[in-house]
């Protein structure tokens, strides 16, 4: 790949909503063409990277590169390895503002400080076997919220420039290797998100986008100031300053991370935090209120209840998944240790999203708010394989992070329509629907199928080895999880029942309340063409990487394994020599392939 | 150079030395112009004409342009006056925020007081003679020059905050300004007097010996510390710091628009000059005397400024707490007091200028007459009547809270950073923690932008001519033009606020050489 | 004269204090702002006590200056009271409230 | 066997249903209800001939080499491979693999064989119902899910079939779905299912981690056969091999019960399947009698090996059987709606179907599940006769006198009592005969739990000759009744074809003691689930033959003294035992108790989340640092006073503070 096809992708939506803005008397036709259009490259150039993408990375063994100043570091191999990296310096104080009188260098110790190590940071981009799919998942999604955009809606153009920004920041947080350009992107991509947020919904969006805004940058900037952490301690016991990730992660090999010291309470002796530590938690604070696990979740139901259809659809489909993402890339890399000091906390979070979430979808009158709880509890499943720590667990999650971005986009094209035909949220006014609008009722079946962990569908797969990983690292968690999988069929049947079975059942039903009688005044109600284009390929997916899981693992599996042998490293080991504890591969036991 | 500047001997200054003219000169130049103002004044009819603020304009762009020779010429020595007075490249940093900021609002000054009915002549004058004080302050090496800039820069401000004088919230305004302003004054000449007589010294390298010597033996002397004190107090009541922001938010609220946006940038980029330059260098050796006071000053500020901006009603009074807020993050990086803080604060003050004078340069475009914009419910569905001018603010609101794509978020970064690489967590943390409450009343402004329902009669109010977003159906027949500079400017801050949002090494880069000398 | 040195000071002191507590406690702004004069002036006491007793030039150089420009903002601010005063406000500090909080 | 023709066949198996499902769900419900009518049974029909040939091309094949494995294709691997630089790692790792075994096949067959007539019948029975199509796309699909389920040779694909069963199933049930009740029942089956699910992985995980091999190497497999190979005596468990012969065995051979029970309606899990009456009667036979619930049998049978290992899980696998038997038998003594009581026969058949796998009779489970598969779907088909002709009337109080006016039907549905009852001749005596008689062999416990198995023969003749006495026997007793007419050709002959093969396959493994042992059955099956550790003695056998035949008759003498001769008050058991006839009557209050132990209580926990938690601690926990924010500012929003006099003082006040602490620090 000789063209810089990341940013060629991080571009194209800019450029199209630059072209949206250039074009001041454009027909609502035409910007949704353009709109649709420029998705339309954004998902082919994903695609273009699928395919050129190694399932099996060529060199698991990308030296350190960087200004080193420890000379061991050289010799040391980065654990994850990126492909497509392009490298731009964007920052660079070579010399800083190293003297401010000549006082100060004159000796006098007492006063003269060491000048600050340089701040570089850089455009560096690159793609693993994580995000390739991620960036799949966000081309397809958008162009899907592009297929659902209506035509009628109210300013159509600023709707779409501001959907094209959020893409190409969603993009520029899944590509971006450097921890600045990560955290540029990172809030970034909260501007257009917030403006789609306030300008479009129901009547209630102002609080919801406040509320959203609010909790995630309260999170994310402890982040920030732990960006800054990781460049300083990292850098204080390497000599590395820097922000570039594979750096980091190469250089975490060699930073100590010792429990010294403990202090008891209850009667147990708990190890005091160390630096890492608290880093690890600032990270995981932004990511958790981003995913968001409960308790960190206030602003979801508000956030999904109050957005527009073509706006949730990448909204919950994608950006939900970023949080996911960071606690794998940054979380797992960066603070090997302290994943596993903290793998419980988190584990125990991910399991109270999972039973909370599901609990509090099973309590909704709104159907908005039902889906918007079932994907807290599919996300706290995410997280719960990203602190398995193990290659189950963790490919389980990126394949979940792809279905739950699919489930979820679809759940909320169909309740969006059913708000949008009923106008009504309430489950109790809606009832029989499936009398009215069969082809929605099934497609609407397909689909809490799939966000119930059907077999043979998606999210099955996802919890499965979710499930499987957890099992491995603590059974009492994996079971208490799997009662999230029970009730989430409790749940989902209690939507898609509600709304499609029963009596057949409208807001102002009239006086002739008999089947017929309404069904005559509906009219045609069912899906509309367009509708079903947007949801086929979201069903599509969700049938065929449940029946044929294997192509998403085949490019996961090896990243997957590096981030876990990235997390299993120990102070001052090789990354590479830490898998002692590897289970041995025995190639005639692999498969479930022995016929006579 | 000499030889070319050198003066005819008819000069009556001819024993100063040339270089010594030509290292002072945009102070000269600009004090210059003031004068030719006040001349060009009389001889031009009074109202409606553009003669003054062309001359105003040309005069800053010419000290600008001398600003620039000077910072490309790099004098190796870039003292002058013996002393008195430096033209070194933080000066000119400084200066060239401050002329910036300047030329913004003279640019944006026709159009409003046309609107707001209040074309005089002196405002021109008025606003070179306070801009002369604030170049005279970014170099000032001596305490008295320190003293002179401030008042310099003070009194013409005072009359300007008065400067629409049939109405009462500008006349109470400067009669706060004034007598706060020159309380204010009485503290920081009393705490000059004790450091002048405690060092013997005026000029800051002799004091800065001095102190240097007291340092190393570890003595420090407590009435040179009380005129410290006493001198930080009167300084922080320019930067408007809490707790001693008392004035700020009735000022700028009461101030017309126009003074308020060149007040809370320009005044506050050249106090703050002065402060780091005071700070960081001179006073570096007591640096484990000022730091904690001036951490909790920084504290203060930030708690303060943001949470009491969250309870207000007037967006001028928002925009003054949150200058309260910002002066806090600035001194963070006094109070890191390590050359990268030094850096993080200039880095911030030219955002700040950046960011603060958009947000004020949208007010004055919104204001009409008999009122400026300053209620919330003015820009009440501002983005259905001008969708650019409402971008553009928000974007100056996400700015100011510091979001990424935005000049702001730089700025606080390198803030942080230093803070953090210094050991000083807890500025960090009370810095983001105050940022996230910010957010409450910065993104009001643009809830109220872009949800709610304009009022009837703010319909009224000028637009963009040519450079509306979604056509010119929304420049209704009552609404005046508010003329292609204005426009500009606002554009222009937008532009900034992004391109250095974006590629922030624009201006770290001409941070990087930077060298901060006081005689 | 090394005598009375701290004399001149306790002196100045006191009359920056007075000035201090008479901003503090009149209403009438023409009061206040001679008792801001008074300040500068205890501050002109000071620069020059110190400068006989540093044997330095500058303190009593800073002295004029400072008279100077106490003078110019004595200017600035008759004539801003005098408008205040004429836009209908009676010279009481505390009517002048109307912005707050 | 050649694979490529087991392949390919196995795919026509699958993939026929599959087909059939597709077509109807892409063209949503749109194809005339006539092609349909051919292509719904066809397919199945279709999948039928397929397993035809390969069970003759099995037979062809000696004993030992009838089974085989097939892979369709990768389904998932997370394993990485050693190079570059990096060790090699295991991962989870499954295909899509299809066991042909003489197990699988005999499934296939029955799966096929009657649920292609079921199918033939469903043409007749639904033909006015306006969602028809819809009603044989989940008919397929069902069909579609119980082959992959029985053919499966991985573990993930057995889980997947599990499930999809219980989809299929929840479709069906509640196929009319605008009767509420059918929603509730469909979704309380699709919730109990899923519980069941939950145990199988659980304990597919517990395999899947703790194996090893010959070597003690952990072999990570989910291979079926690969885990039987290695699962025998002497097998390498993982280490923690704890009391009672092996904790972690154990605990698999519980786990998996959990999703036998759920499926085959066993105590604890066994209250949705009088619910699921709800659905069509088709509906019935195919899930609850014939298919759907005996797949716990199935389970127990294909995973012998581990059962074997696990005396303790198989010994509560027995005794749940046994007492899920007895309970349900109670229980259909005193239900009225005549699809109930065939499906509490059909808990308490199932119960004895797993007690006999749970004892070990591994061969004589299957064989009842066999013939049960004949009979009861012939009752449910009957009972469907009977219900059209009444136009949805259920209840056995409204009918009375059918025997005249239905005579087919009735005969049917008398032959499959017989055969349920175990009279002799009729299937159901062989094979209850042969699960009594090993029960009594291996039982654990024996005699008393044999004891319990024998008189569940006496509740069962009882109960299913008191519906045949009250509906068919009699006066009509209701308008319905009165006009009763025989069913048409098409859902009689279903019927009659499955009576006579309850009447004629018990034949098939004739195996008491001192007669011709006919043993086709089991010698079938032999080759996957061995031979039994013990046979009854000849005099035990005899016994038990006895004793369960007597028995039997018993039961249906009750039946005649009392509802045909009245000589036994009817209200003798209300009367005299209220308590015991009001457990009965409430199916033992399980439903209750599981509202009040397992539904309250979570709907409460999330009403609360939803009522309390959210608003006032979550949203509260904002809310109450925006209000304190707000509190916060409006507090200090008052120091700035507006009064310059203030201001000036506060400036005071603050310097002299700082110069007070300064002078604090320095002295």
């Amino acid at each position: 790949m000789n063209w810089p096809i990341l940013t060629v992708l991080l571009l194209v939506p800019v450029a199209g909503a630059l072209l949206l803005l250039a074009l001041p008397g454009a027909r609502p036709g035409a910007i949704r063409a353009i709109l649709m259009a420029v998705t339309a490259v954004t998902l082919g150039l994903s695609c273009v990277l699928l395919v050129v993408f190694l399932a099996v990375p060529t060199s698991g063994t990308a030296k350190l590169s960087g200004t080193a100043n420890g000379q061991a570091l050289s010799q040391v191999h980065s654990p994850v390895t990126f492909q497509f990296q392009e490298q731009v310096n964007w920052l660079h104080s070579g010399a800083s503002l190293s003297q401010v009188h000549p006082a100060f260098n004159e000796g006098n110790n007492a006063f003269n400080q060491a000048g600050p190590p340089p701040i570089n940071f850089s455009y560096h981009v690159g793609v693993d076997g994580l995000s390739v799919w991620l960036i799949a998942l966000a081309g397809l999604l958008f162009l899907v919220a592009a297929v659902v955009l209506s035509r009628k809606e109210e300013r159509l153009r600023s709707f779409a420039v501001l959907m094209l920004l959020s893409e190409a920041g969603v993009i520029g947080v899944l590509t971006s290797l450097d921890l600045v350009l990560f955290y540029f992107f990172w809030e970034a991509a909260l501007i257009p998100l917030y403006f789609l947020m306030i300008g479009w919904g129901d009547e209630r969006r102002g609080r919801s986008a406040l509320k959203f805004i609010i909790y995630t940058v309260a999170g994310s900037l402890f982040m920030l100031l732990a960006i800054i952490g990781v460049y300083f301690v990292t850098g204080a016991q390497t000599g590395v300053y820097t922000f570039d990730v594979p750096t980091l992660i190469a250089a975490q090999s060699f930073v100590q991370s010792t429990h010294a010291t403990t202090f008891s309470l209850f009667g147990h002796s708990f190890p005091a935090l160390n630096p890492q530590d608290w880093l690890f938690l600032a990270f995981a604070l932004a990511f958790a209120i981003k995913v968001p696990l409960v308790p960190f979740h206030g602003w979801l139901p508000d956030a999904y209840a109050s957005g527009k259809t073509p706006f949730l659809v990448f909204f919950t489909g994608i950006v939900s998944k970023l949080g996911a993402f960071g606690f794998i890339r940054y979380n797992l890399t960066l603070f090997p240790q302290a994943s596993h000091l903290f793998q419980p906390l988190l584990m125990g979070l991910a399991v109270a999203s999972i039973l909370y979430g599901a609990l509090a979808a099973l309590a909704q009158s709104d159907i908005k708010r039902t889906v918007a709880y079932a994907s807290i509890s599919h996300l706290g499943f995410v997280v719960l394989g990203i602190f398995a720590l193990n290659i189950d667990g963790l490919n389980g999650a990126i394949i979940q992070m792809v279905n739950h971005g699919l489930i979820i986009a679809a759940l909320f094209i169909c309740v969006g329509i059913f708000e949008a035909r009923f106008g009504t949220r309430r489950l109790r006014d809606l009832g029989g629907l499936a009398k009215a609008m069969p082809v929605m009722a099934g497609i609407f079946l397909v689909v809490a199928l799939a966000g119930l962990g059907m077999p043979l569908m998606n999210s099955f797969v996802g919890e499965f080895l979710i499930l499987l990983g957890a099992f491995q690292v603590s059974p009492a968690w994996a079971v208490v999880a799997s009662l999230g999988v029970i009730l989430a069929a409790w749940y989902m049947l209690r939507l898609y029942q509600g709304l499609t079975q029963g009596p057949l059942r409208i807001p102002g039903g009239g006086d002739d309340s008999t089947p017929a009688a309404i069904l005559g005044r509906l009219g045609r109600v069912d899906l509309s063409p367009v509708e079903i284009v947007a949801l086929a390929p979201l069903v599509g997916l969700m049938i065929l990487i449940g029946v044929y899981p294997g192509p998403i693992i085949r490019y996961s599996r090896y990243s997957a394994d590096q981030y876990v042998r990235a997390a299993d490293r120990s102070t001052g080991q090789d990354p590479v020599l830490s898998t002692a504890s590897a289970r041995i591969i025995r190639p005639d036991q692999a498969g479930g392939k022995s016929s006579r | 150079m000499t030889t070319l500047l050198s003066l005819p001997p008819w000069f009556p200054l001819h024993f100063v030395p040339a270089s010594n003219l030509v290292g002072i000169l945009p102070v000269l130049i600009v004090g210059g112009g003031s004068v030719l103002v006040l001349l060009a004044d009389l001889a031009v009819p009074r109202r409606g004409n553009l003669v003054l603020p062309v001359i105003s304009g040309v005069v800053v762009l010419g000290a600008l342009g001398t600003a620039v020779g000077q910072w490309i010429l790099n004098a190796t020595n870039p003292v002058v006056f013996n002393g008195a007075f430096a033209d070194d490249r933080f000066a000119l940093f400084a200066d060239f925020v401050v002329l910036l900021t300047a030329l913004a609002v003279i640019c944006l000054s026709p159009g409003y007081l046309r609107r707001r009915g209040m074309e005089e002549g002196e405002y021109y004058i008025l606003l070179l003679a306070s801009l002369t004080g604030m170049l005279v302050l970014s170099g000032a090496t001596n305490l008295i020059v320190i003293f002179l800039g401030v008042e310099l820069l003070s009194i013409p401000l005072y009359v300007l905050a008065g400067f629409a004088r049939d109405e009462p919230l500008s006349q109470e305004a400067a009669m706060k300004y004034l007598l706060l302003g020159g309380f204010a004054s009485g503290f920081l000449l009393y705490g000059m007097a004790l450091i002048y007589g405690e060092t013997g010294h005026t000029g800051l390298a002799a004091i800065h010996q001095q102190l240097l010597q007291g340092a190393l033996s570890h003595s420090f002397d407590p009435m040179l510390l009380a005129g410290i004190a006493l001198l930080s107090v009167g300084l922080l009541f320019k930067v408007s710091a809490a707790p001693f922001q008392w004035w700020t938010p009735d000022v700028y609220q009461g101030s017309p628009a126009i003074v308020t946006t060149f007040m809370s940038v320009a005044t506050k980029v050249a106090a703050f000059a002065v402060f780091l330059r005071l700070f960081s260098a001179t006073l570096a050796p007591y640096r484990s005397e000022w730091e904690v006071p001036i951490a909790v000053v920084a504290i203060i500020s930030m708690v303060f400024g943001n949470l009491v901006a969250v309870a207000q009603t007037s967006v001028k009074r928002v925009l003054a707490y949150s200058g309260i807020a910002q002066a806090g993050y600035i001194l963070i990086g006094v109070a890191v007091g390590s050359p990268d803080g030094t850096q993080a604060a200039l880095y911030y003050l030219a955002a700040y200028a950046f960011m603060n004078t958009g947000a004020f340069a949208v007010l004055t475009i919104l204001s009409q007459r008999g009122e400026d914009c300053d209620r919330y419910s003015q820009l009440a569905g501002l983005w259905r009547r001008q969708p650019l001018l409402a971008g553009l603010m928000a974007l100056f609101m996400l700015s100011l809270a510091g979001f990424p794509m935005t000049v702001g978020f730089f700025g606080k970064f390198f803030l942080f950073s230093a803070a953090i690489h210094d050991g000083q967590l807890p500025l960090a943390i009370w810095g983001i923690l105050t940022s996230a409450v910010s957010l409450f009343y910065y993104l009001r402004v643009i809830l109220v932008m872009f949800t709610a329902v304009p009022d009837a009669d703010s319909d009224t109010a000028p637009t963009l001519a040519g450079l509306s977003l979604e056509g010119t159906a929304v420049a209704s027949s009552t609404a005046a033009s508010v003329g292609i500079p204005a426009g500009v400017v606002v554009v222009l801050a937008g532009v900034g606020t992004v391109v250095l949002g974006i590629f922030p090494a624009l201006i770290y880069t001409l941070l990087q050489g930077i060298t901060v000398v006081h005689g | 004269m090394t005598g009375l040195f701290p004399g001149f000071l306790i002196l100045s002191a006191a009359m920056f204090s007075v000035g201090a507590v008479g901003v503090l406690v009149r209403r009438n702004p023409l009061v206040v702002f001679m008792s801001i004069e008074l300040m500068l002036n205890a501050a002109n006491l000071a620069l020059i006590t110190y400068a006989r007793y540093t044997h330095t030039m500058a303190g009593q150089v800073f002295a004029l200056i400072v008279i100077a420009v106490a003078a110019s903002e004595v200017v600035v601010g008759l004539a801003l009271i005098t408008g205040v005063y004429r836009s209908g406000h009676k010279l009481n500090l505390d009517e002048l409230s109307e912005m707050s909080e | 066997m050649n694979p490529t023709l087991i392949l390919v066949l196995s795919a026509i198996v699958l993939g026929l249903p599959t087909a059939g499902f597709a077509v109807s769900a892409i063209s949503a419900g749109r194809l005339p209800h006539r092609l349909v009518a051919w292509t719904g049974p066809g397919v199945i029909l279709g999948a039928f001939v397929a397993t035809l040939i390969i069970f003759v091309a099995m037979l062809q094949q000696p004993a030992s080499s009838r089974g085989i494995t097939v892979v369709f294709w990768h389904w998932l691997n997370t394993s990485v491979a050693s190079g570059h630089g990096v060790a090699a790692q295991t991962g989870f790792n499954a295909n899509f693999s299809i066991r042909i075994d003489p197990l699988s096949v005999l499934m296939m067959l029955v799966i096929t064989g009657i649920g292609g007539l079921i199918h033939v019948y469903s043409v007749g029975y639904m033909a006015e119902d306006p969602g028809f199509n819809r009603f044989f796309a989940y008919m397929n699909i069902f069909i579609t899910s119980m082959l992959l389920l029985v053919m499966s040779n991985t573990l993930v694909f057995l889980v997947i079939g599990w499930a999809m069963v219980a989809f299929a199933s929840y479709a069906l049930i509640a196929f009319w779905y605008e009767r509420r009740s059918a929603v509730v029942a469909g979704r309380k089956a699709f919730v109990t299912q899923v519980i069941g699910d939950v145990g199988l992985y659980l304990g597919a995980f517990l395999i899947f981690l703790n194996l090893r091999g010959a070597h003690g190497q952990l072999l990570h497999t989910v291979n079926m056969q690969t885990i039987f190979a290695n699962v025998g005596p002497g097998a390498h468990f993982h280490d923690g091999l704890g009391p009672l012969g092996g904790g972690m065995v154990t605990a698999i051979g519980i786990l998996l019960f959990l999703g036998a029970a759920a499926k085959s309606a066993q105590w604890p899990l066994h209250t949705w399947l009088p619910d699921a009456m709800e659905g069509p009667t088709p509906v019935s036979a195919l899930i609850h009698a014939a298919t759907m619930v005996t797949a716990g049998v199935y389970l127990v049978a294909r995973f012998h090996p581990i059962y074997q290992q696990a005396p303790v899980a198989a010994g509560l696998v027995a005794f749940i059987g046994i007492g899920t038997a007895m309970m349900a038998g109670i229980i259909g003594c005193t239900q009225y709606d005549i699809k109930r009581v065939i499906a509490y026969s059909t808990m308490s058949q199932i119960g004895l179907m797993i007690f006999a796998v749970g004892v070990g009779a591994y061969s004589a489970g299957m064989f009842q599940f066999f013939t049960h598969a004949c009979f009861k779907a012939l009752l449910f088909l009957a009972a469907g006769n009977v219900i059209h002709a009444l136009h949805d009337d259920q209840d056995i109080r409204l009918m009375g006198g059918l025997s005249k006016r239905m005579k087919a039907t009735f005969v049917a549905f008398t032959v499959g009592s017989l055969a349920l009852a175990g009279i002799p001749i009729f299937a159901g005596f062989f094979s209850k005969e042969e699960l009594l008689g090993s029960g009594l062999a291996l039982g654990p416990a024996v005699p008393w739990l044999w004891v319990v198995g024998v008189l569940v023969n006496v509740l069962t003749s009882f109960y299913i000759f008191r519906v045949v006495w009250i509906a068919f026997r009699g006066e009509p007793r209701s308008e319905h009744a009165e006009h009763a007419h025989e069913a048409p050709l098409l859902m009689l002959l279903p019927v009659l074809v499955l009576a006579g093969l309850a009447t004629v396959v018990g034949f098939l493994n004739v195996d008491f003691a001192g007669f011709a042992p006919i043993t086709l059955f089991s010698a079938f099956l032999k080759p996957v689930l061995g031979v039994p550790a013990a046979t009854a003695s000849d005099t035990a056998g005899a016994l038990a033959l006895l004793a369960g035949f007597l028995l039997s008759v018993g039961g249906i003498v009750l039946v005649w003294a009392v509802y045909g001769r009245g000589l036994i008050s009817r209200e003798l058991v209300p009367n005299h035992l209220p308590w015991l006839y009001q457990l009965s009557f409430r199916k033992f209050y399980w439903d209750e108790i599981y509202d009040v132990a397992l539904v309250r209580p979570t709907v409460s926990l999330a009403t609360v989340i939803r009522r309390v938690i959210e608003p006032e601690v979550m949203d509260g926990a904002l809310g109450g640092i925006r209000d304190s924010i707000a509190a916060l500012a409006d507090d200090f929003r008052t120091f700035q006073t507006g009064f310059l006099k203030d201001y000036a003082t506060w400036f005071f006040f603050f310097a002299v503070v700082g110069l007070v602490i300064l002078g604090l620090r320095l002295s």
